[in-house]
């Protein structure tokens, strides 16, 4: 098990403990419990409240999206699970500035059902709470079951302009109107080359043999729509591509970000190999890249592969993207 | 079943429980990431230590909710939240209730399942804890009494337990398995199953 | 071999290609070899200019450190080899403004070599050049010998310190002398735990057995001074710590900036827990941390490891790490 | 040796030459990163391809920095470098020269080999390419003729290459290896000495 690791069962709080360290002028416990962490200014009296969180192991996702303009806190749980539900609700309780709070994250049945216990005590505490879910991975589901897909890199954008809503004083409806508005938009699909070793058990994360790839992947290693022999960047990049542009009709004329995610192992370079047939191919049809972004945004711990997401963008979309955020992981300046 | 027996009931039950734990985590392993016997272990571990600091003449309600609160918390997953809710919905069909009678215990789980299978986004068949909690509800409701309500709670949620095994997994980390899922037996389900006999077998079930 | 590319010949340039069609607005071709990158508004007249460059697979190194505050441009060599002579003489007439050129890379045969040949080709241009070389990792050579040893991860603080010395208006010989002076102060040690992937001939960069360890890797997986079976995070940072507390004579009141580097494989988290322990053992000697820096900054494809870097602080190099600074890949604010 | 043949012996060593870029590549990947032949191949065929293109009446030295441009920049790498700065080097002892003779070649080589060992920081019995050039270079300035000289240059090569075996590399890559260097031949070296050889085979030393 190739890890810089103490015991698996102090990993996550441990790496908590070395954020907080390195950044205790941006983020801060809010209490006792470890596994939540919030803006170090929170909470903002009449703003509202956004509240992500999920499973560790996906860094910079989701701790790394708490900061000015972008999430105010977050709960976290073990690698590829949930936080409890009293988790997420003193997050809740953390953040609310008496503007109300929105539930921001990854459709994933064990943080859904956790956030919506959540928000049933928080309602009890007449903190008002909404939810968007973040359903951007078109692989998951076909488009006419859209409300089901899983949340994956893609939640990257929603984080951005819920934040910058809310930092511009939006209320609740409007923060969620436009997180909503954005994950309507999105849409994003992976590729696995290699699984992740789990650190609490040394097994793998899925099974891939050398020299294979599986398209459609999941953050966590679920299985995609194709398995076969690992093509060529630009023939990877084409697939990704095209299945995105179907899925969110673009046209000629039309703009987008784009995000080309990195899982954790494949190399920056490679990423940007990537980038550059993503703006080529999309160029060709006419459709204007109005923003990108080439990194890591969404891993799963040291899995090789890529993700390609795409946001259509109109001038309220773009001028959210474009407003200034900043967290120890994330600066749009 | 006044609160002084139901606690006993209730903590007797998951000490019967737990001893479920490697099958359910090797179910899990199976058909998702393996932590259910770990939910278990943990979860009935702090219910009954929550139920043991509870005041004297704490009503059934509150009971139920201390279980909900302790469970849901112990770790964080699909199940300790659907479970939590289950009971926190359960809870709600005992206002001003001091003695668990058949009828009410039926009440609470058919509640309860129905919570699961709302916030779950689930119906039976989808191979979930749903598909065995639902045919336990009604058993129970049907039952004559405590013993025979029971009886016939086990034996329709182990019906169902073995069903899921040719059914596909439409929810949760198991319908990531798609097709492959298909043969394996859904964990949720199977802890329902273990609950009831557990239940059956630490404590005097016409007692109800 | 699990990578995302197309022809491994064409895998730098596809890389550069993607690079400026991701961020126009900051980089450019100055000329048509596609291998030299300078900022988008080189030459800036009067100002000192900076050029560095190496091989390829160390992103964000070295091309990620061109930009505002940081140099000036980058000659840009085949994965883990050297740009030419030629390339690192034409970015330097790209990026010459008058006020002189320092050479500022990695102490590595090949690179010294081909950046000397172009500082000859400088002078007869009247071009004025100075080369200061990152040579900070502990583990290559010994303190006596510290003029030999390779430069890694640590280099980074020299970049931003001669960066921000040059965008200040100071002249050649002060901002080789500020470069100078961070290096002169700079310790890195790392670890490695898996090979890389060469993309050309799908080699692996070394050999290790899994479960073991190399302390003092390079980051071209150059053997170290320990190889053995894998440790906990703890012992791996006390290692590194203790090593560098020793070269650079850290004592009680000391202050240092941190850079805990992720070699490409290593997820993030893992780099936070590492921090942790950085900070504990730091703080217990009673040196202060005055400035932070966690991720991957300097690559070797998709290796699993990482190393350390402290930088001893004075009132002068904190300053120059705090100035502003701004590329696509790094950004001080 | 004037300008029109020395350009076509230096044409003809270079195809000679890439005949062993097997050889190199091998020795390079057992001590380096096994680009010593692509290096050797592309570089043998840039400056064949630049003197092609010299403007009819170049002197010698001019020859020799063209082939150093050229060098340089086929294949950048330590060798590359190394071997250009030392034609650059070389090419300054040629000033006023037409007419390339022993004495002449001898001091070229020379002053090259000063150069490499200048700039690479190195030694004799550091392993390295400057093992092989030295001792070349002084049989060369011994050499009583052309032809006795070059073949006491390649016997002194050769010896130096095998000598190098038995060495640990101090530079470049190959001293990453450290102890595990010893046993592996200097591929640098080597390079230098099938030169010498191809320069024989290819033309009429007695032309010097
Ligand atoms: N949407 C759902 N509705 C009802 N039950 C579900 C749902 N998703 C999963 N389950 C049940 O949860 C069980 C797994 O629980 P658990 O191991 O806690 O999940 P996880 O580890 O994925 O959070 C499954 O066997 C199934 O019975
Ligand atoms: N510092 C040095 N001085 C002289 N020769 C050197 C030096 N370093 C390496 N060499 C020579 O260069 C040869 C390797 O050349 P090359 O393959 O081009 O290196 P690289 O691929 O590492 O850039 C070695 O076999 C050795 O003869
Ligand atoms: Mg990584
Ligand atoms: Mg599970
Ligand atoms: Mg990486
Ligand atoms: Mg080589």
């Amino acid at each position: 098990m190739k890890k810089i690791i103490n015991k698996p069962e102090d990993f996550v709080n441990e790496m908590i403990e070395g954020i907080i360290l390195a950044h205790p002028d941006k983020l801060k416990n809010p209490g006792d419990d470890p596994r939540i962490l919030v803006r170090a200014d929170a909470p903002v009296a009449g703003k509202v409240g956004i509240v992500t969180g999920g499973g560790s192991g996906h860094l910079p996702l989701f701790k790394g999206y708490v900061g000015q303009g972008l999430c105010s806190g977050v709960a976290i749980g073990n690698v590829f699970s949930s936080p409890s539900s009293q988790q997420c609700f003193e997050a809740t309780k953390a953040v609310d500035g008496g503007a109300g709070v929105l539930y921001l994250y990854g459709n994933y049945g064990g943080d859904v059902f956790n956030f919506d216990l959540a928000a049933d005590l928080a309602e009890l505490e007449d903190i008002e709470t909404m939810t968007v879910l973040g359903r951007d991975d078109v692989a998951s589901q076909p488009k006419e079951n859209r409300q089901e897909r899983r949340g994956v890199a893609g939640t990257l954008f929603a984080y951005k302009a819920a934040g910058a809503a809310a930092e511009r004083g939006d209320t609740l409806e409007e923060v969620a109107a436009a997180a909503e508005d954005i994950v309507e938009n999105t849409a994003t699909m992976g590729i696995g080359l290699s699984p992740t070793i789990l650190p609490t058990t040394g097994a793998l994360s899925f099974d891939l043999p050398d020299g294979e790839m599986e398209i459609g992947i999941g953050i966590h290693g679920e299985p995609g729509i194709h398995r076969g022999p690992l093509e060529t960047a630009d023939a990877i990049t084409d697939r990704l591509v095209d299945a995105l542009v179907a899925d969110l009709e673009l046209a000629d004329g039309d703009s987008v970000a784009v995000l080309v995610n990195g899982m954790g192992a494949t190399p920056l370079e490679e990423l940007y190999v990537m980038y550059r047939r993503v703006h080529q191919s999309l160029t060709s049809r006419g459709v204007s890249i109005g923003k990108n972004y080439v990194g890591e945004y969404a891993t799963s711990l040291e899995m090789a592969g890529a993700s390609i997401s795409l946001l259509k963008l109109n001038d309220d979309r773009l001028a959210l993207l474009e407003a200034p955020a900043s967290s120890p992981f994330f600066q749009e300046v | 079943m006044h609160s002084t027996e139901l606690i006993e009931q209730i903590q007797r039950s998951l000490k019967e429980v737990v001893k479920h734990a490697d099958e359910l985590r090797d179910l899990d392993q199976a058909l998702g990431d393996g932590d259910l016997g770990i939910t278990i272990t943990l979860g009935a571990g702090a219910v009954i230590e929550a139920l043991e600091e509870l005041p004297d003449g704490a009503t059934p309600a509150e009971i139920a909710r201390a279980c909900a609160k302790a469970f849901a918390n112990a770790n964080p997953s699909t199940m300790a939240a659907l479970v939590a809710g289950g009971l926190l919905a359960g809870s709600k069909t005992w206002k001003d209730l001091d003695d668990v009678d058949i009828a009410a215990a039926a009440r609470f789980v058919k509640a309860a399942g129905d919570n699961i299978a709302q916030r779950g986004k689930t119906q039976i068949g989808d191979k979930t804890i749903v598909d065995a909690i639902m045919p336990a509800a009604e058993a129970l409701d049907a039952g004559e009494d405590g013993a025979s309500g029971l009886d016939a709670a086990i034996a329709a949620a182990e019906k169902a337990v073995v069903d899921t095994r040719s059914l596909r997994s439409r929810r949760g980390r198991a319908a990531w398995l798609q097709e492959r899922s298909i043969g394996l037996q859904d964990p949720g389900a199977t802890a329902m199953w273990r609950f009831l006999e557990s239940w059956r077998t630490a404590g005097v079930p016409a007692r109800f």
